[in-house]
């Protein structure tokens, strides 16, 4: 399914979307394939599937211990794109976003790397040190491949930053509602509801809301602001993190954690009027 | 200075979050740089505080070692002990008249956190420095003076603990307070507009070279020699010479101990593009893009990548690239201490060790500069060990 | 200069053995020292090797600390860290005139024989360095410094194993080897010529604080603080002025732990003149005449002796004494890093402490120019030891 | 007995004469006494009677520890110049020549210390760091007070110095054979030797040579190169301090040592034709 689908569908049943995301390989593949499996079984709609880099400058310290275990492991960008192609094998329809940092495509080339995760199955790439400035060449290889590269919102965004990327983005919008990079964090401040819905009145377009978010309480508070869904990522880790020996062993904590993001999600769209 | 474009380097590669304050900061530094009361207060701190013009220093012990005419421009007498400070009393000016009260930034030999950190006092800007910590260790007297200057050191023990996960971190840092904290970026890496800033403030080291040589030899020098990993001081000492073709510019970067992989610091010679902490760049790396943690004993030289304006004069062939070895580094700073008397830092001396090596590439009558950027005191320690155990 | 007596101090209390010796090197410095060629070495080595001009520097931040104008004549960017190269390239050169190949010092901090150990390889002379043994254990860092330089530095272990058994010792050894062998005196201590010598040498320093503070401030500084046991950098900046009467002289000493005996350097509250070393000093001695060792923490003013011209300045009134003692010292070390980013040597941060210390006697208005003698790297060890262990 | 009557006789004799150098006070008073005793009953001429000084700066490594623990057991310029009195209570009659560094006398007064040693029974005064320039007062203040300031003639001596310095001399000329400080050489050069006939050929006064002499075949070699007689001290020192416990027992090795070297005054002056 494409994410425009996806949206229009939730949309339909009246539920905001929730986005895990996983960096590929850590602590092994397998793992990773049943953690996407598990999410996506209990209430993922749309998998962040991140291809590991060595300096995550965008991640706090969970998903940079994640990318040096699953960097450790062997893990490299071609075999994560074979895990991408795993998942369809597996059945799996749910959207792909692809999230991984520049030097990854830049490296292979940005129009095959696009050409390949399009063939695996994904929709979409997050590339985060990629701002508009920088995006000609990924917009370009991104239509011709046919996948929707996202941008992202910041707090400090201005208004006419956010003309800009507004205008050229598609997809969706990823807004960051913390000055900072990825982490669970206790409380979700003010900032990130009221930048949801400064966003909101420029586009109509989804936007997701990330960082910082890891209970359902969060994930209904960044929807009923007006978000499309919510996007949870390190939360994740945190629970497997715990037993990376035997990992299989806290999908269940994980099974119960989306099906809360998820819950919150649905429930953040059922309170707006 | 529009796009920071080097070729094919250089560039924004930052999230959005920090997009916002880079362009802030480029708006700054080209509305306050130019102006005569930022040039005022820049030229007097660089004069009375920093000590500046430093010495063109004709070395005649060691132009005979090599066999032509070698002038040392005498960063180490610098405040702090290297040309770090230019850059650090610029961008410090550069961080009041943006009204921010902070400062943050990354240091490996500690020469640039020392800098930061002095700039600070004298500006009266808090400053918190980050630092991996086998940097930390390995830098132990700097790290002791970042703290007596009452800077705050905050240890980074991701990755290797060394200067790339300490800008890595220091970046992280930023995303969370820019809109009142300035990083001082302390080399020509990262982000437009930082290598054009900080080119820039060092660039008084070759107007000073271009002045200072043209009144002792009535001509330009033949060459100049620089070390350097981000290139900072190679770039200060090139710039005003970049559009003289004559002049022959020469760049040295770490060896390490081998040019086998994850033994060295030389990403002219093993490394290749890539974009690392906000900017295109040569720079080590896997097959796949990942980045390759650099080797050398000159903690100052130990990043894996070269800064986009140093990047693209060598893929234009308009400046040369070179390396030294470790054992060849140490035994030039034993040169430079018998014939001038002098002890330069594990990072000078692979310039001093290009020269050494190669005295073939000098002519006779040639007249070389050689940027001199640090004194040696910080290393003094790894000296003498490399020395008692070798 | 012809007899080398400041009132009653000075003289040449010397072995007949080294008489002719002092003759001659009086000799030679008045038939080389003013010559053009001499004066053209002199300055170029000054200027591109030491790093001449210092910069006087406005320091604002200290200036408001004390409440009134304080600057700060930068002897600390000297190549080498401190004063005290001004005085050993001046005698290397000599050295040279005279046709001698080697030359012989004592040190206590380092600084002075690091100085002698780079202006005997730049004027290419051997050199060797007399300390004392427990000087060598507190200044580790500058004996590797001279070793690495391919000094010999020869250990001391009579008396106390500090500077003043090493002048004793470094005496001796000249007595066997004056004809070939120079004995570049670091101080203004020692028989006529010597201090004569020296402070000649270091005055340059009062001329430039002359013409800066001149450019600056359209007059002549109201006061002059200066560090200082034998005196060199003191009375290099007040020479120029000793004429001035409207310019107050302070000179500041090791206060020690205490001014109980034995546990204090300072020689003008507790001391009375006596010979030592060649010549009439106020000096710490018993009631016998019996010198006594000298205590402060700063090495470089560990001596039981105030030098001859010095000595005179105090007892004519001319220069007014103050000391500091080793807490306040430590503390005066912080002020300065705190307010300016600096760190004084242990040695210039008596002059601070001074300062710290005596806020009355400065009035608002007043322009003082402190001679920041050295930087502190060679004490940081000690620094840091100190603010861990209080 | 006085220098000039001491000098006389030994030339009577034909004899050269042997000064011994002891610092007092080394290890303790007592011993000291005894030492001097001991050195004038089988050989001593005249007696060199250091006062011990803290920094000894003509004196080699041996007399350096010995002014040391000279002073660390208490002794002062005054109780030295008691001691003087006690030799000559004794019975002693040699000439006594006092040396000590010019602080001593400074501290005290030079005249007064003239006076006291004057008074004390000592003849003349060594102060090695006093030089021709600087001599006036001891000069003018030891005439008043009947004592000699002894001068010293070094290798580095230029011929106007040697003139200007036998010019004001009196009672005797102290030749340091060596460039360097006091204590016990192999072999003495050709250098003291050389220097002693260059002396004598200005001037008729008594020469001692010393610095560095230990032994007979040494002493007989100044006294035949024309000097009235040799001076060695830390040769007996040396002697003492591998025992300083109980010093006294030393004394046999310090007779014959004492003996020696006048054996080689003697034979020294017998040798000249
Ligand atoms: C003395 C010295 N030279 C050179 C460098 C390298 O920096 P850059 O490449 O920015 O000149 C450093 C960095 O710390 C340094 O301390
Ligand atoms: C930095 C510094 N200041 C002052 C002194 C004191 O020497 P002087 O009295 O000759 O100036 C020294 C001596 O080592 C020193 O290193």
């Amino acid at each position: 399914m494409n994410l425009e689908n996806k949206f229009r569908e939730l949309q339909n049943k009246g539920e905001g979307a929730h986005m895990p995301h996983v960096y590929y390989g850590d602590p092994h593949e397998e793992f990773s394939l049943k953690l996407l499996e598990t999410l996506v079984e209990n209430g993922a709609d749309i998998i962040e599937f991140g291809i590991p880099f060595s300096d995550p400058t965008a991640d706090g310290p969970t998903f940079q211990a994640v990318c040096e275990r699953a960097l450790e492991n062997g893990m490299t960008p071609s075999r994560c794109i074979e895990g991408i192609k795993k998942l369809r094998t597996k059945g799996i329809d749910n959207p792909i976003v692809v999230t991984t940092y520049y030097n990854i495509p830049y490296v292979m080339g940005v129009r095959k790397f696009l050409d390949k995760i399009k063939q695996a199955g994904a929709q979409a790439i997050i590339v985060p040190n990629v701002p508009v400035e920088e995006a000609d060449v990924l917009l370009a290889e991104g239509k011709k491949s046919g996948i929707h590269p996202i941008f992202q919102i910041a707090p400090t965004t201005t208004e006419e930053r956010l003309k800009k990327i507004t205008d050229i983005a598609s997809g969706f919008l990823y807004v960051i509602g913390v000055e900072g990079v990825t982490g669970v964090r206790e409380s979700l401040g003010d900032s990130t509801l009221k930048l949801v819905q400064r966003v909101r009145k420029h586009t109509d377009m989804p936007l997701m809301a990330g960082f910082g978010i890891s209970t359902k309480k969060q994930a209904a508070a960044v929807v009923l602001a007006g978000a499309n869904g919510a996007i949870a990522g390190s939360a994740y880790a945190r629970i497997y993190e715990k037993n990376l020996k035997n990992p299989e062993t806290t999908l269940p904590e994980i099974t119960k954690l989306v099906e809360q993001i998820k819950q919150g999600c649905i429930e953040g769209y059922k309170q707006r009027k | 200075m529009k796009n920071g474009k080097f070729g094919k380097y250089g560039g924004q590669y930052v999230n959005e979050v920090l997009m916002p304050i880079l362009i802030e900061l480029e708006a700054a530094f080209e509305k306050h740089y130019k102006t005569p009361e930022f040039q005022d207060k820049l030229n007097t701190l660089l004069r009375d505080y920093a000590g500046r013009p430093t010495p063109l220093y004709h070395a005649k012990n060691f132009s005979k070692l090599i066999g032509c005419k070698v002038y040392l421009k005498r960063e180490d007498l610098v405040c702090g002990g290297s040309h770090k400070l230019n850059n650090a009393l610029g961008q410090a000016l550069l961080t009041k008249e943006m009204g921010k009260k902070r400062m943050i930034t990354e240091t490996a030999a500690g020469q640039h956190g020392l800098a930061t950190a002095m700039a600070g006092n004298v500006c009266g800007l808090e400053t918190e420095v980050f630092m991996g910590v086998k940097d930390i260790k390995r830098q132990a007297s700097n790290v002791k003076r970042i703290k007596l200057l009452g800077a705050k050191v905050t240890p980074v023990d991701i990755g290797m603990g060394v200067l790339k996960d300490a800008v890595s971190d220091t970046l992280r840092k930023w995303t969370t307070c820019s809109q009142t904290t300035h990083y001082l970026m302390g080399s020509t890496v990262g982000p437009h507009p930082y290598p054009e800033i900080v080119a820039t403030f060092q660039s008084v080291i070759g107007k000073e070279i271009k002045k200072q040589i043209v009144k002792k030899e009535d001509k330009l020098p033949d060459t100049i020699v620089a070390c350097g990993s981000g290139g900072s001081n190679a770039l200060g000492a090139f710039r005003p010479f970049i559009k003289e073709k004559d002049v022959r510019l020469i760049f040295v970067e770490g060896g390490g101990e081998s040019l086998e992989a994850d033994n060295s610091a030389a990403a002219f010679k093993i490394g290749k593009p890539g974009v690392l902490h906000g900017a295109v760049m040569q720079v080590l790396q896997d097959e796949n893009g990942q980045i390759k943690p650099s080797r050398t004993r000159a903690a100052g030289l130990n990043y894996p990548g070269r800064g986009p304006e140093i990047s693209g004069l060598v893929d234009s062939r308009r400046a040369k690239s070179g390396s030294a070895f470790d054992n060849e580094v140490f035994e030039a700073v034993k040169v430079m201490a018998r014939t001038e008397g002098l002890i330069p830092a594990l990072e000078t001396a692979h310039a001093i060790a290009y020269m050494v090596n190669n005295k073939d590439e000098f002519d006779k009558n040639e007249v070389v500069v050689l940027n001199y950027s640090g004194r040696g005191d910080k290393d003094l320690e790894t000296i003498m060990r490399y020395f008692n155990e070798s």
